[in-house]
């Protein structure tokens, strides 16, 4: 860690950023978010499997791209992101949410996290995204960091539920959904969470006219999370933080993981692989799949 | 409602410049079609936003019918282009959670095919009509719902001229 | 549970306000609907929600109720859609009031900006009705613009009477040709006019940054603190003190407000 | 108070009957406080964590109509709502959680009281049970509670042994609902509770809730807020999980194009338009004030305001926070006002 330490507080002093988002310990089996902007802060920075939150989720919000504009001269931000926090930035950049030349990324070869905060770093608790991971370097860094080391093995058992949930007929896998999403009391953590939730004005937050209900019975509900998964389909980079913090225990990313899983299908995109390709939804193909329409 | 006297209830969301006009057209040429479809005119299939059938499906519609120019004929040149990805993703969603593929239907039809416009009206109804009612979802609308007592219920006029439930298709 | 009341006329005040004058469906209702001066209700325009706005007519006018509202948000583009003969819904009165018997045998200062005159005017009428019992009244009333100005009619009856001194003021840019008032911010011209302080009760009324630039103005010219009022605005729901929406520091506005002086406002956190 | 013996085997007979007449009986998972259909569900662990969500939403729906309205062309058609909440019984409580209902009792009864929240916290009917176990979040005993406080709790249990419970009566309320069940209850020895509850394991009270008081009071603009403002992601997870937050929002819903109702939901303090107003000003207008707003509502407004902390030192809001913010960890630091690391 040390390493981490050093790259950091040289960064801070010689003021090529104006802040570090990193990680810092504050028990044994867990981390929090930290935005350090004094060299001897850096002390407290770690990085280990207990490094949950995804970083990329604070380079939208103002407060910190201001902290990045100092007597009106404008610094980059370094943040320190596993290599799936690395897709989100890079979708964040495709999306002209933020500037390549604005960020500074202190990436680690990454051999997976807990699936939740208090777990021991095993194969059974390794996070679903880990599973399937295939990025375990980075795609795109300023900084690389850490050793490498041999992820776990562990069953894709996300994966099965979702071809469970297919094998089932429509009204059952209705009844599924409106039960798991009847769960939801809206306190939208599933939104603030993530990076590509970055929309100033959240659709369900207008009310001329209130398309999505704000009331949390069932139909709110459902036309929720149905819209939420709707504009996180071939965006949603799989980080599966929205998973981790409802406190409901909804299977978001199960949709999320499914609509990723078709968007490869369709169109053969995954979302924050590549800076060159377009996004997926913002582009478009004149050969793109015709059968739907009549 | 018993089921021999029910009729389906459609939304169609149609494009300014094709669809709609090719429905002008199927009524200029006095082609027959059933009255279940209610058209709402939107400027491009682009521009209809998912919650607009999410809409649709709260307030009561058994089906949806999305309908725009044919590719490369859009008004706008590319708003049925990025129409049809979306709608690719979202007939996923929906077909992942539970809605039937039929529910949500989409064609383009451009404003020649007059005859098309009522082919498909035609086939959309009767695929919902095959269906049946769209209960699951209309059963999650009915809560937190009330009955209001007769005596109360006596209406003048209502607000909105048009109610869902009065098959008004001139 | 609100009453229902019927849209007895619509007075078109400037482009985007509008003053309902309202009566209630049921008698019983109308008779026993008491407030007073600063109290406000919840009017809602059904589909749409409720809003808040003060009572703009004088407590001492007991046929019917008025209310003024810009068109802002939702609840009110909603209202604004109605028309005469229509039903809305009022919840009310709420709120505490100015304490217009503490203010006899005083000189009156009357400040109001924007919409802010709404509640400003249901005090003012209320006064003129019980006009011996005061001494000197000032008005002053500034708005963004000549068209934005509101309550016109009665406006220019204030002017004619001898008995108040009305000072009318539009924000610069807001005038026009013919223009014969003042042009300024309500501040400057408060400066300008640099009222008399002594024995002087002030009643301060309008958008929060005008509020924030005005107190420092009063203080200036030698009033006390717990003689000038003013009216809190904060978003509220319920108006029972329940939500928590109008909550600054240990105060909720819809039932310790919106009625405040300035000494009280001190203590508060500066969260309005 | 009155102290008596209960077996499990007994205590799942009145529980059995509970259900047989009727009654919610809801008991806490992990997740939430689920309602009981057999009661060979129940687990009765002194030694769980309080559940994700909290038992709130039994005494004030996350949303519920407040009114119904019918337009017609003129009129308007209006329906109140009559509330008939069935008896709901808690079975095993946590003394966090059982005393959220008295706290919150506070607010729905000032001035007006409100019918919705009263109706159904007169139907609660509270055992609480004693908590065994605690992790770094907990914090009751810095909030004037314990692991084995029975505030709030009309019955009160104590493990004695594997199979017996000590049931200390504490209400009225408990006391008629007990009363058909006297046959199953021995009479119970005082000292021997006592020797358990005394030594239970409790968390180390982490703050003093009057310093803290007084700090809030001093220290509106401390550069702390910013730092947490920086950190919070303006969820309401926070709000929505604990037990005795209590804010709502009024809106209407149109369910057909005449009819509709009026909704009262649950509303959070984090959320950018919880103060927003029509006009765009906004008084909470950044993240900093609205944490900042959060933690003096809990342990200042309401102290001042009805003498009791809105807390109940649950660590919901800790232990679910997407970023870790930590309400304790923030006021126990409160004195050192240091800022480090916390922006």
């Amino acid at each position: 860690m040390n390493e981490l330490i050093k790259h950091a507080k040289e960064l801070l002093e010689k003021g090529e950023v104006a802040a570090v988002i990193g990680y810092r310990q504050v028990s044994e089996k867990r981390t929090k978010p930290v935005i350090i902007t004094e060299p001897e802060e850096t002390r407290a920075l770690v990085f280990n499997e207990y490094c949950l939150n995804n970083l990329a989720v604070y380079l939208t919000k103002a407060r910190i791209k201001l902290l990045g504009r100092k007597n009106n001269k404008s610094f980059k931000l370094a943040i320190t992101a596993k290599p799936c926090d690395v897709h989100s930035i890079v979708a964040l950049i495709q999306e002209n949410q933020i500037d390549r030349d604005k960020i500074h990324i202190i990436s680690f070869n990454c051999h997976g996290v807990v699936k939740d905060f208090g777990f021991d770093f095993n194969g059974d608790n390794l996070s679903s995204k880990c599973i399937t991971c295939e990025t375990h370097k980075p795609l795109y860094y300023d900084k690389l960091l850490g050793e490498v080391k041999e992820t776990p093995q562990a069953r894709d058992s996300a994966l099965e539920r979702i071809k469970e949930i297919e094998r089932m007929p429509h009204n059952e896998r209705f009844e599924f959904f409106r039960s798991e999403f009847d769960k939801c009391i809206k306190c939208y953590a599933c939104r603030a969470v993530c990076p590509l939730c970055y929309c100033q004005r959240c659709i369900t937050d207008k009310t001329i006219p209130c398309w999505i209900e704000t009331s949390s019975h069932q139909r709110g509900n459902f036309a929720w999370n149905v819209i939420r998964a709707f504009h996180l389909s071939g965006r949603c980079t799989g980080c599966g933080e929205c998973d981790r913090v409802c406190p409901a225990d909804i299977p978001l990313s199960l949709i999320n993981r499914k609509m990723t899983i078709e968007a490869n299908n369709l169109f053969s995109f995954v979302s924050g692989r590549s800076l060159e390709t377009p996004t997926l939804v913002g582009s478009f193909n004149e050969k793109d799949n015709d059968e739907l329409f009549m | 409602m018993d089921k021999q006297n029910w009729e389906p209830k459609i939304v169609a969301f149609v494009c300014n410049w094709c669809t709609y006009t090719g429905a002008d057209l199927a009524g200029t040429s006095r082609l027959k079609y059933p009255a279940n479809c209610k058209l709402i005119r939107v400027m491009c299939s682009g521009s209809i936003d998912p919650v607009f059938i999410l809409k649709a499906f709260e307030r009561g519609a058994d089906g949806v019918l999305v309908s725009g120019c044919h590719p490369n004929d859009c008004h706008y040149n590319a708003g049925n282009f990025h129409a049809r990805r979306r709608w690719d993703f979202f007939h996923k969603l929906l077909d992942f959670i539970g809605i039937e593929k039929g529910r949500l239907q989409f064609s383009w039809i451009s404003a020649s095919e007059g005859k098309k416009f009522a082919d498909v009206i035609t086939k959309v109804t009767e695929d919902i009509k095959a269906m049946g009612q769209f209960t699951s979802y209309k059963k999650m609308n009915s809560e937190f719902t009330v009955d209001f007592p007769a005596d109360l219920a006596e209406l003048e006029e209502p607000v909105l001229q048009e109610s869902f439930d009065k098959e008004t298709v001139k | 549970m609100p009453h229902t009341a019927e849209i007895k006329e619509i007075i078109d005040e400037s482009p985007d306000t509008r003053t309902f004058r309202l009566r209630f469906r049921d008698a019983e209702t109308n008779d026993r609907f008491k407030f007073k001066a600063g109290q406000f209700a919840e009017y809602s325009a059904f589909g749409d929600g409720e809003s808040t706005f003060c009572i703009a007519s004088s407590p001492t006018q007991r046929n019917f109720i008025e209310c003024s509202f810009k068109v802002y948000g939702k609840v009110t583009q909603s209202l604004r859609r109605l028309n005469k003969g229509d039903t809305i819904g009022i919840r009310g009165p709420y709120g505490n009031w100015f304490p217009l018997e503490d203010f006899k045998e005083k000189n009156l200062l009357f400040i109001a900006g924007g919409i802010g005159i709404a509640p400003v005017r249901c005090v003012f009428n209320n006064v003129l009705d019980l006009r011996d019992e005061f001494k000197n009244i000032t008005i002053i009333y500034g708005a963004r613009s000549v068209s934005d100005l509101i309550y016109k009619q009665e406006i220019k009856e204030w002017k004619v009477r001898k008995d108040i001194k009305t000072v009318i003021t539009v924000d610069p840019g807001g005038e026009t040709a013919i223009w014969d008032g003042e042009v300024g911010f309500v501040p400057a011209v408060l400066e300008k006019i640099a009222p008399e302080s002594e024995n002087t009760v002030v009643i301060l009324c309008g958008p929060p940054v005008m509020i924030k630039f005005t107190l420092p103005v009063l203080t200036g010219l030698g009033f006390k603190d717990e003689e000038i009022y003013t009216t809190l605005e904060n978003r509220m729901k319920c108006g029972l003190g329940k939500c928590g929406r109008c909550n600054i520091g240990n105060v909720y506005v819809c039932k310790d407000g919106p009625v405040f002086t300035y000494a009280e406002i001190k203590k508060l956190p500066r969260e309005f | 108070m009155d102290e008596k013996i209960i077996s499990r085997v007994d205590l799942m007979k009145i529980c059995k009957d509970v259900i047989d007449k009727g009654n919610t009986l809801l008991t806490p998972g992990a997740a939430d406080y689920y309602v009981v259909k057999d009661i060979s569900d129940i687990i009765l662990d002194t030694s769980a964590l309080p559940s994700k969500i909290s038992h709130k939403s039994y005494v004030f729906p996350r949303t519920e109509p407040v009114l119904y309205y019918k337009r017609s062309k003129n009129d308007v058609q209006l329906i109140d709502i009559n509330i008939d909440s069935k008896k709901i019984v808690i079975l095993g409580a946590k003394p966090c959680d059982a005393n959220s209902i008295n706290i919150m009792k506070h607010l729905f009864n000032w001035d007006h009281s409100d019918e919705f929240f009263n109706k159904r916290a007169n139907n609660f009917m509270v055992i609480g049970l004693m908590c065994s176990h605690f992790d770094e979040y907990c914090f009751c005993t810095s909030v004037r509670s314990s692991p084995v406080s029975e505030k709030g709790s009309d019955l009160f249990l104590i493990p004695v042994d594997i199979n017996n419970y000590a049931l200390k009566i504490i209400t009225e309320k408990g006391k008629e609902f007990i009363s058909p069940y006297s046959g199953y209850l021995k009479p119970g020895d005082e000292k021997n509770s006592k020797l358990i509850t005394e030594n239970v394991r409790q968390p180390e009270a982490a703050f003093d809730s009057s310093e803290v008081y007084e700090w809030l009071g001093e220290n509106f603009e401390s550069p702390k807020w910013e730092g947490v403002g920086n950190l919070c992601l303006s969820c309401a997870q926070c709000a929505f999980v604990c037990s005795v937050c209590h804010c709502f929002d009024i809106t209407d819903e149109d369910y057909s194009y005449t009819e509709g109702r009026r909704m009262k939901n649950w509303d959070g303090c984090q959320f950018g338009n919880f103060t927003l107003h029509a006009s765009g000003h906004n008084p909470r207008d950044i993240q900093s004030k609205r944490y900042r707003q959060r933690v003096n509502h809990k342990f200042r407004y309401y102290v001042d305001r009805f003498g009791e902390i809105l807390c109940t030192g649950c660590g919901r809001c800790s232990r679910g926070c997407p970023v870790s913010i930590d309400i304790k960890e923030i006021v126990s630091n409160c004195n050192d006002n240091q800022k480090e690391f916390l922006k």
